[in-house]
C-alpha cells in the first residue's frame, strides 16, 4: 500500500499508534475492559520512560463489542490508518479471523493475548500438515491443543476420571478444548460417553442436566466462556449429578465463582500461563495497575495483555529509531523483530516458535474453593 | 421409560416458564395487535428488581422463605409498573398508526430497555447471581426427580394463569377487555374507558411476567441484561404457537415447547444444539396445518 | 345456453344450513334481483357462486363449463362481484383502481414488465383508456386522482362496480347497490344498472328496496331461510301471500 | 418531555406575544449568538477546534453561527414561519449545550467554560422563547420560492446534489466523535428548519422537474465517492457494506414495503446468497471445492435465495399478517440454527474463514489500483459492485413497482380478498414477491461474502433481520431512496460515533422510537403512505391489516 | 329547556372540516331527525355528540350540562346511548354478552331484568342468545345492536341508519321500536336515509347538505317540503 508521511513528522516526536480490538462493551466486556487497561499501562509506562527514542506511542483501542462483523470492521479502521504499527487482540478467536487476514494485507502485526484456536498459526488443517497462514500475526497464549491436553492429563490421572461428558458451546473455541480433552483423555484410556451443546445466551438447562445425570460421567469438561458454563454448572450441582466440572480459560473469571455460590463442590478451570501470584515479575504490574487507578479489574488475559503489549513496543523501539515514517518496509522490519522475541515477561519467557505460537507452554489448573479460584497445580503439557 | 418422563418433566417446567410470560404477549396481542417485542425485556427488567429489593433493601439475615413472597411481589410490581409506562409513553400516543410503526416502536423499546439495565445496572452484563431463596433438594416421583424450586415454578404458574382466565372471562373487566380487543370504538360507546383497559391489560401481563422473572433467577441464576431477549423469543412463539390472542392457547403453546425441547435434547442427535429449530419447526407445521395456532379461532372476515 | 346455470347450491355452517338445493338460471343479458329475509342465504349464495366459501354440494355452470373454486379464476372466467360492505383499495387512487380490475384481462409478466418492449405498452395505454372509459360510464371521471378511501358513500358504490366492470365479466353479481342510500340516489343507481345491461353484460342483484327490485329486475327469486321459495316475475312475486307474509309485511306499495 | 416538545413544535401557542416583539427578541438572540460564538469557549487548549481562542469559530461554534444567521434570515424574512424558527433555535440550543457539557467533562468541570459559551446559551434560549412565542395565523407555507428558468433549473440540481455530497464528504472526515455529534444536531435542526420554510417542497419539485439530471449527477456523485478518500480505505469498506445491505433493504422493501408481507427472518436470505459464495464461489471452501466464477456466483446465489424462498413461501404465505411474521422469523432462527449444527460443511459456528478476494480474471477486487493518477484501495472496486448491484435493483424494482405487477401487490396489501375478486391470484403473487426479495437478498450476500472476507452464523442472527426492517421504515417504505437511506443511516452512523460505543445501541433504540413517534412514513415518504400514515383516524388501510377474525382474547 | 342543544358544532377530519356550524335542539320525550345525501355528516355529527369524535368549536349541552369535551365512556354514563352505523357488534362475543357490555356503564346495577326486557322486544334474539354475534344476519345484527344501546337505560338514543340492509318487513319492525320506545318516554336522535318513514315518525327534523343544516322543521312540514320531496324522497 501507499502509506502517507506521518502527519506530525519533521522535528520532535513522530507518534505510532498500537490498536487494540477487544470486546469492551457486552457480556465480555469484564475481559475486554482489563485487556485494554492493560495495554494502555504498558503504553503509558514506555512512554514514560522515552523507550522508543523520537516516538511517541499512542493507544487507539477499538470495540468488537463479542461480534465478529464489528470486530473485521474495526480490522480495517486500523488497518487503513497508517500510523498504526501493531495491533494488540483479539479475545476470541473468531473474531482474530476477520481481523488476522485484513492486518496481514498491510504488513502490521497483530500479538493476541487470548486466542487460543490452532488454526490461527498452524492452518485450517493441523491436526494433518501445519501451515502458517499470516505471517504477522502472534501470539502469547498457548493453543487449545496444550491447554485441553494438560486439563486430560490431569482429570485421568490425578482426579482418577474414567469417563468424561463433553459439552461445548460450538465456536472455535470450546470445540477446540473439547476436541483436544477428548482425544487426549482416549489415548489415555478414559472413555468420552457423548458431546453436547449449549447455545449461546442459555440460562436453562433442565433437560440437558438431566441428559448428563442420566450418563454418570465422572468428568464434564465444558469447552465455552463463563456466561453460560456458570448456570450449567450450578444447575448440575442442584440436580445431584456429582460429577467433577472442569473447563477452560474462558470460565476463570470473579462472575463464575459467584453464580455457584455456597453450593460449589467440584469446579476446575486451567487458565495459560503461570499464576500471577507465583511470579515475581508480575508482582510490579499487579502494583503498577492499582496505582493507575483503573476501574476495572485486570481480568483473565490483563498479564498477557501486557505481555502481549510489550512484545510489540520492544519490536518498535528495534525498528524505529532513526526512522521518520511507518511504511511497508517498517512494518515488515517490525513483524521480524517480533519474530525474534525473547525477553522475560510477567507471564514467563515471551517468544515465538515458526507458526508465531509462544514457546511458553505453562498452564495452570485451578480449583473454585471458598469464593475464589485457588491454583491447585502449574506445570506444562509434554505430550 | 424413566428418562422419558424425566425430559417430560423437564419440558414442563421450561414450559411453565415460556407459558408465563407467553400470556403477556398474547393478552397485548389480543388488545391492540401489536407484537410487543418489548415484553421479554419487562420480564428481565423484573428479575433485576426482585434481585434490587433483595440485595439492597432486605436485612441480610432474613429467613429466605420470608424473603421469597416479598422479591416476587417486587419483581411482579417492577414488571407491572414498567408494563404501564411503556404503554403510556410509546404505544399509545401510536394507537391509531399503522401496524408497522408501534412494530418497530416495541423493538425500539426493547433495545433501549436492554441497553439501560447494561449500562446502569452494576453487573447486569456480566450476570448478577440471583438469590437462592427455595431450600435444595428433589422430589421424587418414581424415577423422576424434580428439584423443589422447579416444583414451585409449575405450581405457582399454574395458580397465576388459572387466576387470569377466571379474571379474563368471568370479571366485568375481563369482558371489557374482549370487547375492546374487537372493537375500541364502539367499547367506548359502552362506557368503557380503553385507556384504562389497555393500560389494565399490560399490567397483567407485566405483573405475570415479573414473577417469571424471579422464577427464572430461581431456577436460572445468575440473570443478566439478555436473558429476556431468548426468553421473549420462545414466548411469542408459544403464543403464536397456541393460537395469539388465545389465553389458554398461550398456556398450551408454551407447555408444548418446553416439552418438544426438552424431548428433542434428549432424543434428536445433536440435540442440544438443534432443540431451537425444533421448536420453530413444530410452530411451522402446525401453523400451516392450522394457520390460526392450536386453539385460535377464525371468524373470516366475510365477503 | 344459459350464461349462468347454479344447480343444487348448499351451504352447511357447522350445524346451521345456510343454503340447501338453492337453484339459479340467469339468461344472458337478463337481470335476475335475489331478494328475502335477512340471514336467509343471499350473501352466502354469492359468495359460494365466487369461491370465497367452499360450497358443501352443488354445481353451478357459467356459459356451459363448470365455473372454477378460487375466487381469481372466478373472475378471470368472467364473474365479477361487488360486496354488501364495500371493500376498495384505501390508499389506491380511484383510477388505479380500476386499473387493478382490469388486470384479469391483461398479460404482462415480471419480464416484460422490465423490459418495457411495444406489446406491454400498447396493453398497459389499453388499460388505461378502459379505466378512463369506465370512470366516465359511472361518472367519477372528475374524482380519478383521488384517494379512494375520501370518497362519499354513494361513489364508493359506483367505484366498485366499475372497478367490477374493468374485468370485462358476462355476469355481474351485486350486492346490495343501493344500501345507504335515499331515494332520488337510488334512481340514479336503476340508471346505471340498466345501462350496464345494455353493454350485454347479466346482472344479478340481492337488494332490499323494493322500489328498485321491482322496477329493475326481469325476474326475482325469494330465498328464504337458505332455500328458494319462488321465482317468478317481479309482479308474480310481489303478490305472492307467503312472500308478503315472510318478507315484505305487506304489498310494496 | 415528549408531549411539551411536541406541544411546542405543533400547533399550540399559548402565550402570543405581539410580532414586534418576537422580532426584537430573535434579533437579539442574534447578535448574542454572533458575540458568544466569537468569544473564547473554553479556558483550555486541545479542546477539538480553536475553542480558547476569540475571534476565531471553528468547529462546533461555526455550526452554532450558521444556524443562528438562518434563525435571523427566518425572523426577518418569513416572520410567520415559526415552527422554523423553533426548530433552528432549539438546534443551537442543543448543540450549544453539548458542546459546553463535552467541554466541562473533557475539562473537568463546569469552570472550564468561558463566557462565550454562556452567552451563546443565553442567545439561544432567547431565540427559542422568540419562535415559540411568535403569532402563528397558520398561513401556508410561503409560494415565494421562485421558479427558475429552465437553465437555472438544472444549474440548482447541479448545485443541491453537489453540496449534498460535499456535506457527505465532510461529515465522515469530521473526526472527533463530539464534533460529529455536533454536527448531526445541527443538521437535524437545519434541515428541519428549512423543510418548514419549503425548500424541500421545492427542490422535490424541482428535481421531478430534473429527473434525468438528478439520477445521472446522484449516480455520478455515488460513482465519485471513492475518489474524496485519499486512498484509504475504510469508508470504503463501510461504504461496501452499505452498499450490501441497501441492496438487500430494497429487496426487503419489495416484500414488506410494497406487498405487505412482514418478513421478521429475511437476513437469511442474505446468509444462503454468502455461503453460496463462500463454498462454490472462488472462495471454493465447500466440500466439492467448487470455483464458479463471480459472474455467474451472484446470479446463482439470487436464484438458489430465491428457490428458498418460494419453497419456504408456498406453504405459509397462506398464513395472515403477524402468523407469516412469525413463521419467517421461525425459517430465520432454523437457518441460523442448522447452519451452526452441521459445521462438516457450513463451519459451524465459526463459519468459513479466508475467503479470498474477488477476482475479475487478472484485475483482483482486493488489491488497490490507480484511476487518473489516483490510488484507490480495494474496497473501492467492491464498493462499485455493488453500486452495479444497486442500479440493477434499482431498475428492476422501479418498472415492477410502476406495473400490472405492482398495482397486484398493493391491491394484495390493501385488501387481499378484494384483490382475489379482481382475479389476481394472490398467492402466486405473494410468492413473487417473496421469491424476489430474496434474490435480491442473496446476490447481495454474495458479495457481502467477499467484503467481509468470512461467513459465520452470528451475522444472521435475528437483530440483523430487525435492523435490515429498520432500515427499510427510517428511510420510508416502498421507496427506493427510502431504503438506500435508511441503510446508510443505520450502518454508516454507527460507524462514526465509534467513541460513543457504548451508548450507541441504546441511542438506536431510542431513534427508532421517537422516528416512528414523530415521523412513522420515514425519512423519504412515498406520497401514498404519507396519506396513510397521517391519518386522522384508524381506518381499515392499515399497512399490515389483520383479518378480523385475528382480534380477541378469546378462551 | 330542550334536553340536547348543540350550538354551532364543527368537526374536522385533519383538514377537511366535515361539519361547518351545525345547531340543533331535540326535546325531552320526542323523537328527532336527521337526514341528508351521503356523506352530509350525518354520522360525523353522531360521533361527535357521543364523544367519539372531537369538535373543533361549539358547545353541545345535555339536560343543561357541557358535554363537549367529555370522553365517550363518560357520555354513556351521563345518559346517551349511540347505535353506530354499520352496527358494530362485537362479532367474537356471545348475543348475551353483547347486551351485558351494553349495561357496562351501569356498574353494579342488577341488569338481568333489562337483557329480559331486550329478549321480549325482539324474540329472535333470544333465541340465539349464546350464538356468536358476529355469525348472526344482518338483521339480527341490528336488533342487537338497538338492544344493546337500551341496556344503559339511556335518556337519549341516538340510532344511526337502523334501516341499512334491512329486509322490508324488519324495517317496520324497527320502525314500529322506535314507535314505542318514544311512547315509553325515551327521546329519540334518528338518522336515516329512508326520509318518509323518519320524517313521518319525527316531531322534528333537520335537513344536513354539507355539513350544514339547510332546512329544518316538524316531520310533516318537511314531509310536504317541495325541496324534501325532491332531493330525499326521489319524487319529481
Ligand atoms: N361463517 C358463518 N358461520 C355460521 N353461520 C354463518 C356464517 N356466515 C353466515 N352465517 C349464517 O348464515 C345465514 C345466511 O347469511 P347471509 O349473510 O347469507 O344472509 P343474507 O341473506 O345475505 O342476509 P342480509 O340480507 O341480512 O345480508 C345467517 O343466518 C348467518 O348467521
Ligand atoms: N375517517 C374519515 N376521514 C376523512 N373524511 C371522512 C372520514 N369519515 C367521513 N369523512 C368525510 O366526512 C363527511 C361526512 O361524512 P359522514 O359519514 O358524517 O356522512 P353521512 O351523512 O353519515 O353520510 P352517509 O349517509 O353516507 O352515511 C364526508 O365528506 C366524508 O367523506
Ligand atoms: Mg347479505
Ligand atoms: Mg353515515
Amino acid at each position: 500500500g501507499s502509506k502517507k508521511e506521518s502527519s506530525s513528522g519533521g522535528s520532535g516526536t513522530h507518534i505510532v499508534k498500537i490498536g487494540m480490538i477487544a470486546p469492551l462493551t457486552g457480556s465480555l466486556s469484564a475481559l475486554g475492559l482489563g485487556m485494554k487497561n492493560s495495554a494502555d499501562l504498558a503504553i503509558n509506562q514506555a512512554n514514560a520512560a522515552g523507550k522508543i527514542k523520537g516516538w511517541k506511542i499512542e493507544f487507539d483501542p477499538q470495540d468488537d463489542t463479542g461480534d465478529a462483523n464489528t470486530g473485521g470492521a474495526a480490522a480495517a479502521k486500523l488497518a487503513s490508518d497508517n500510523q498504526v504499527a501493531g495491533v494488540v487482540g483479539t479475545l476470541q478467536s473468531s473474531i482474530a479471523l476477520q481481523a488476522a487476514p485484513q492486518l496481514n494485507k498491510q504488513n502490521i502485526v497483530m500479538v493476541s493475548p487470548a486466542n487460543t484456536n490452532p488454526s490461527l498459526t498452524q492452518g485450517q488443517n493441523y491436526l494433518k500438515t501445519k501451515s502458517r497462514p499470516f505471517a504477522s500475526y502472534f501470539r502469547v497464549a498457548t493453543t487449545d491443543l496444550i491447554q485441553g491436553a494438560f486439563a486430560a492429563d490431569y482429570a485421568y490421572n490425578t482426579l482418577h476420571a474414567k469417563t468424561v461428558y463433553l459439552v461445548n458451546d460450538k465456536l472455535v473455541y470450546g470445540q477446540g478444548l473439547n476436541e483436544a480433552f477428548g482425544n487426549e483423555f482416549k489415548k489415555k484410556g478414559g472413555r468420552v460417553l457423548a458431546t453436547d451443546f449449549v447455545t449461546g445466551g442459555q440460562k436453562e438447562f433442565g433437560s440437558l442436566v438431566s441428559k448428563v445425570k442420566q450418563a454418570k460421567p465422572d468428568l464434564v469438561y465444558y469447552g465455552g466462556q463463563f456466561p453460560e458454563g456458570a448456570p450449567f454448572s450450578k444447575q448440575l450441582t442442584s440436580a445431584g449429578v456429582k460429577a467433577a466440572f472442569m473447563g477452560g480459560d474462558g470460565l476463570v473469571d470473579k462472575s463464575f465463582v459467584t453464580t455457584l455460590g455456597v453450593q460449589t463442590a467440584n469446579d476446575y478451570a486451567t487458565n495459560v500461563g503461570a499464576a500471577v501470584e507465583d511470579l515475581p515479575a508480575a508482582a510490579d504490574y499487579v502494583k503498577a495497575y492499582k496505582d493507575a487507578g483503573y476501574k476495572d479489574a485486570f481480568s483473565a488475559y490483563g498479564p498477557n495483555t501486557y505481555d502481549a503489549t510489550n512484545t510489540i513496543i520492544n519490536a518498535l523501539a528495534k525498528v524505529l529509531p532513526g526512522k521518520s515514517s511507518i511504511d511497508a518496509t517498517v512494518l515488515k522490519a517490525v513483524e521480524s523483530a517480533v519474530q525474534g522475541t525473547d525477553f522475560a515477561g510477567i507471564t514467563g519467557k515471551v517468544a515465538f516458535d515458526q507458526y508465531g505460537d509462544t514457546t511458553n507452554r505453562i498452564i495452570t489448573m485451578y480449583k473454585v474453593e471458598g469464593g475464589d479460584f485457588k491454583k491447585v497445580v502449574t506445570g506444562t503439557f509434554s505430550g | 421409560m424413566t428418562q422419558f418422563f424425566q425430559q417430560l418433566s423437564d419440558g414442563v417446567v421450561l414450559g411453565a416458564l415460556y407459558a408465563l410470560i407467553a400470556l403477556g404477549y398474547t393478552m397485548v396481542y389480543g388488545i391492540v395487535q401489536l407484537i410487543n417485542f418489548a415484553h421479554g425485556e419487562i420480564f428481565m427488567v423484573g428479575a433485576f428488581g426482585g434481585y434490587t429489593i433483595y440485595h439492597y433493601l432486605l436485612p441480610d439475615n432474613m429467613p429466605a422463605l420470608v424473603a421469597l413472597p416479598i422479591v416476587l411481589v417486587a419483581s411482579m410490581i417492577t414488571s407491572g409498573v414498567l408494563a404501564a409506562i411503556v404503554e403510556r409513553l410509546a404505544y399509545r400516543p401510536l394507537r391509531n398508526a399503522p401496524r408497522l410503526a408501534p412494530l418497530i416502536t416495541a423493538i425500539g423499546v426493547s433495545i433501549a430497555l436492554q441497553e439501560m439495565i447494561r449500562l446502569f445496572y452494576p453487573n447486569a452484563d456480566r450476570g448478577e447471581p440471583f438469590p437462592q431463596l427455595f431450600p435444595n433438594g428433589q422430589v421424587h416421583f418414581g424415577g423422576v426427580s424434580e428439584s423443589y424450586v422447579n416444583c414451585f415454578l409449575v405450581v405457582l404458574s399454574v395458580v397465576l394463569m388459572l387466576a387470569l382466565r377466571t379474571f379474563v372471562l368471568h370479571s366485568a373487566t375481563g369482558r371489557a377487555m374482549r370487547a375492546t380487543a374487537q372493537d375500541p370504538d364502539t367499547a367506548r360507546l359502552m362506557g368503557i374507558n380503553i385507556d384504562r383497559i389497555i393500560v389494565t391489560t399490560f399490567v397483567l401481563g407485566g405483573l405475570l411476567a415479573g414473577a417469571a422473572g424471579t422464577l427464572q433467577g430461581m431456577v436460572a441464576s445468575p440473570i443478566d441484561f439478555q436473558i429476556g431477549f431468548i426468553a421473549g423469543l420462545k414466548a411469542f412463539t408459544a403464543a403464536v404457537l397456541g393460537g395469539i390472542g388465545n389465553i389458554t392457547g398461550a398456556v398450551l403453546g408454551g407447555f408444548v415447547l418446553g416439552i418438544v425441547e426438552a424431548l428433542a435434547t434428549q432424543y434428536v442427535p445433536n440435540g442440544s444444539a438443534l432443540k431451537d429449530a425444533f421448536a420453530f419447526v413444530v410452530l411451522i407445521l402446525v401453523l400451516v396445518f392450522r394457520p390460526t395456532g392450536l386453539l385460535g379461532e377464525s371468524v373470516r372476515a366475510r365477503a | 345456453m344459459p350464461l349462468l346455470q347454479a344447480t343444487g347450491v348448499t351451504k352447511q355452517f357447522g350445524g346451521l344450513r345456510a343454503l340447501s338445493n338453492v337453484d339459479l338460471t340467469v339468461e344472458e343479458g337478463e337481470i335476475v334481483g335475489v331478494i328475502g329475509p335477512n340471514g336467509a342465504g343471499k350473501t352466502t349464495f354469492f359468495n359460494c357462486l365466487t369461491g370465497m366459501e367452499t360450497r358443501t354440494s352443488g354445481e353451478i355452470l357459467f356459459r356451459g363449463a363448470p365455473l372454477p373454486t378460487r375466487p381469481d379464476r372466478v373472475t378471470v372466467a368472467g364473474v365479477a362481484r361487488t360486496f354488501q360492505n364495500i371493500r376498495l383499495f384505501h390508499n389506491m387512487t380511484v383510477l388505479e383502481n380500476v386499473l387493478v380490475g382490469t388486470h384479469p384481462r391483461s398479460r404482462a409478466g415480471v419480464l416484460s414488465a422490465i423490459g418495457r418492449g411495444p406489446r406491454y405498452k400498447r396493453e398497459e395505454r389499453k388499460a388505461e383508456s378502459t379505466s378512463r372509459e369506465l370512470l366516465s360510464f359511472v361518472k367519477l371521471d372528475g374524482l380519478r386522482g383521488e384517494l379512494a378511501k375520501s370518497l362519499s358513500y354513494g361513489d364508493q358504490r359506483r367505484l366498485e362496480i366499475a372497478r367490477a366492470l374493468a374485468t370485462d365479466p358476462g355476469l355481474l353479481l351485486l350486492d346490495e347497490p343501493t344500501a345507504g342510500m335515499n331515494a332520488s340516489e337510488t334512481a340514479g343507481a336503476i340508471a346505471l344498472v340498466k345501462a350496464i345491461r345494455a353493454r350485454g353484460i347479466g346482472i344479478v342483484l340481492i337488494e332490499h328496496d323494493m322500489r328498485f327490485v321491482f322496477g329493475l329486475c326481469d325476474r326475482v327469486a325469494v330465498l328464504v331461510h337458505g332455500e328458494k321459495m319462488v321465482e317468478g316475475s317481479p309482479a308474480q312475486v310481489q303478490s305472492d301471500e307467503r312472500v308478503i307474509s315472510a318478507y315484505l309485511g305487506r304489498p310494496a306499495e | 418531555m415528549i408531549p411539551m416538545l411536541q406541544r411546542a413544535l405543533r400547533i399550540q401557542h399559548t402565550w402570543n406575544l405581539p410580532l414586534r416583539t418576537c422580532q426584537a427578541m430573535a434579533a437579539a438572540a442574534f447578535v448574542l449568538e454572533v458575540v458568544g460564538t466569537n468569544l473564547a469557549w473554553a479556558t483550555y487548549t486541545g479542546f477539538p477546534g480553536l475553542m480558547s481562542l476569540s475571534f476565531y469559530p471553528a468547529g462546533a461554534r461555526s455550526y452554532v453561527l450558521a444556524l443562528s444567521v438562518a434563525l435571523a434570515l427566518v425572523a426577518v424574512r418569513f416572520t410567520r414561519r415559526r415552527q422554523a424558527g423553533i426548530w433552528a433555535s432549539l438546534a443551537s440550543f442543543a448543540l450549544t449545550l453539548q458542546t459546553l457539557i463535552a467541554i466541562s467533562r473533557d475539562g473537568g468541570g463546569l469552570v472550564n467554560v468561558s463566557a462565550g459559551a454562556w452567552i451563546t446559551l443565553l442567545g439561544t434560549i432567547l431565540g427559542i422563547i422568540a419562535f415559540v412565542a411568535l403569532p402563528d395565523d397558520g398561513a401556508p407555507l410561503p409560494s415565494s420560492w421562485p421558479r427558475l428558468p429552465r437553465v437555472l433549473d438544472g444549474l440548482a440540481v447541479v448545485a443541491g446534489i453537489g453540496a449534498a455530497m460535499l456535506l457527505l464528504v465532510y461529515g465522515l472526515s469530521v473526526d472527533p466523535a463530539n464534533q460529529f455529534v455536533g454536527l448531526v444536531i445541527a443538521l437535524i435542526g437545519g434541515l428541519a428548519a428549512l423543510n418548514r420554510l419549503g425548500l424541500f417542497a421545492w427542490l422535490g419539485a424541482l428535481y421531478a422537474r430534473q429527473q434525468g439530471l438528478s439520477l445521472a449527477l446522484i449516480g455520478l456523485a455515488a460513482i465519485s465517492f471513492p475518489f474524496t478518500q485519499n486512498g484509504e480505505s475504510y469508508w470504503l469498506r463501510v461504504g461496501a457494506n452499505v452498499g450490501v445491505l441497501a441492496a438487500a433493504a430494497i429487496g426487503l422493501n419489495v416484500v414488506v414495503g410494497l406487498a405487505g408481507l412482514l418478513d421478521l427472518g429475511y437476513i437469511a436470505f442474505f446468509g444462503v446468497g454468502a455461503y453460496v459464495a463462500a463454498l462454490y464461489g472462488n472462495a471454493g471452501l465447500g466440500p466439492s471445492r467448487g470455483h464458479i466464477p463471480f459472474l455467474l456466483i451472484v446470479p446463482l446465489g439470487a436464484l438458489v435465495s430465491g428457490l428458498i424462498g418460494v419453497i419456504i413461501g408456498a406453504p405459509t404465505l397462506r398464513l395472515r399478517g403477524d402468523y407469516l411474521a412469525i413463521v419467517t422469523l421461525g425459517f430465520g432462527e432454523i437457518f441460523r440454527i442448522v447452519v451452526n449444527t452441521y459445521d462438516g460443511f457450513t463451519g459451524g459456528p465459526n463459519g468459513l474463514a479466508n475467503i479470498p478476494d474477488l477476482a475479475f480474471g487478472s484485475f483482483n477486487f482486493g488489491l488497490p489500483h490507480k484511476v487518473f493518477g489516483i490510488t484507490l484501495q480495494g474496497f473501492a472496486n467492491y464498493y462499485w459492485a455493488e453500486l452495479v448491484l444497486i442500479a440493477i435493483v434499482v431498475f428492476v424494482f422501479s418498472r415492477l413497482d410502476r406495473s400490472r405487477i405492482g398495482r397486484a401487490w398493493v391491491a394484495i396489501r390493501e385488501d387481499e380478498l378484494a384483490a382475489a375478486a379482481m382475479g389476481i391470484n394472490t398467492v402466486a403473487y405473494k410468492l413473487l414477491a417473496f421469491g424476489i426479495g430474496a434474490s435480491v437478498a442473496g446476490g447481495s450476500g454474495t458479495i457481502q461474502a467477499h467484503v467481509a472476507t468470512q461467513v459465520s452464523p452470528d451475522s444472521f442472527v435475528f437483530m440483523q433481520s430487525v435492523l435490515l426492517l429498520a432500515a427499510v421504515v427510517l428511510g420510508g417504505m416502498g421507496t427506493v431512496p427510502g431504503a438506500l437511506v435508511g441503510a446508510a443511516i443505520l450502518y454508516a452512523v454507527p460507524e462514526k460515533l465509534r467513541a460513543f460505543s457504548d451508548y450507541r445501541l441504546l441511542i438506536f433504540g431510542v431513534l427508532l422510537i421517537l422516528v416512528m413517534r414523530f415521523r412513522p412514513e420515514g425519512m423519504i415518504a412515498s406520497k401514498r403512505r404519507q396519506r396513510e400514515f397521517h391519518d386522522t383516524e384508524a381506518s381499515g388501510s392499515d399497512a399490515l391489516s389483520a383479518p378480523p377474525g385475528f382480534a380477541g382474547a378469546v378462551p | 329547556m330542550s334536553l340536547l342543544e348543540v350550538t354551532d358544532l364543527r368537526v374536522s377530519y385533519g383538514a377537511i372540516e366535515a361539519i361547518k356550524g351545525i345547531s340543533l335542539e331535540v326535546e325531552e320525550g320526542q323523537v328527532a331527525s336527521l337526514i341528508g345525501t351521503n356523506g352530509a355528516g350525518k354520522t360525523t355529527t353522531l360521533r361527535a355528540l357521543s364523544g367519539l369524535l372531537k369538535p373543533t368549536a361549539g358547545t353541545i349541552r345535555f339536560d343543561g350540562q357541557r358535554l363537549d369535551g367529555v370522553p365517550a365512556h363518560e357520555v354513556v354514563v351521563r345518559g346517551i346511548a349511540h347505535a353506530p352505523e354499520g352496527r358494530r357488534i362485537f362479532p367474537l362475543m356471545s348475543v348475551e354478552e353483547n347486551l351485558e357490555l351494553g349495561a357496562y356503564s351501569r356498574k353494579g346495577q342488577d341488569y338481568l331484568a333489562d337483557v329480559g326486557g331486550v329478549f321480549e322486544r325482539f324474540p329472535r334474539l333470544e333465541e340465539r342468545r349464546a350464538q356468536k354475534a358476529g355469525t348472526l344476519s344482518g338483521g339480527e345484527q341490528q336488533m342487537l345492536a338497538i338492544g344493546r344501546a337500551l341496556m344503559s337505560r339511556p335518556r337519549l338514543l341516538m340510532l344511526d341508519e337502523p334501516s341499512m340492509g334491512l329486509s322490508p318487513i324488519m324495517m317496520q319492525l324497527i320502525f314500529d321500536t322506535i314507535g314505542e320506545l318514544k311512547t315509553a318516554g325515551t327521546t329519540i336522535l334518528l338518522v336515516e336515509q329512508n326520509a318518509s318513514a323518519a320524517l313521518a315518525l319525527a316531531d322534528f327534523g333537520y335537513v344536513l347538505e354539507t355539513g350544514k343544516v339547510v332546512l329544518s322543521g316538524s316531520g310533516k312540514d318537511l314531509l310536504t317540503d317541495e325541496k324534501v320531496r325532491k332531493a330525499y324522497l326521489g319524487e319529481d
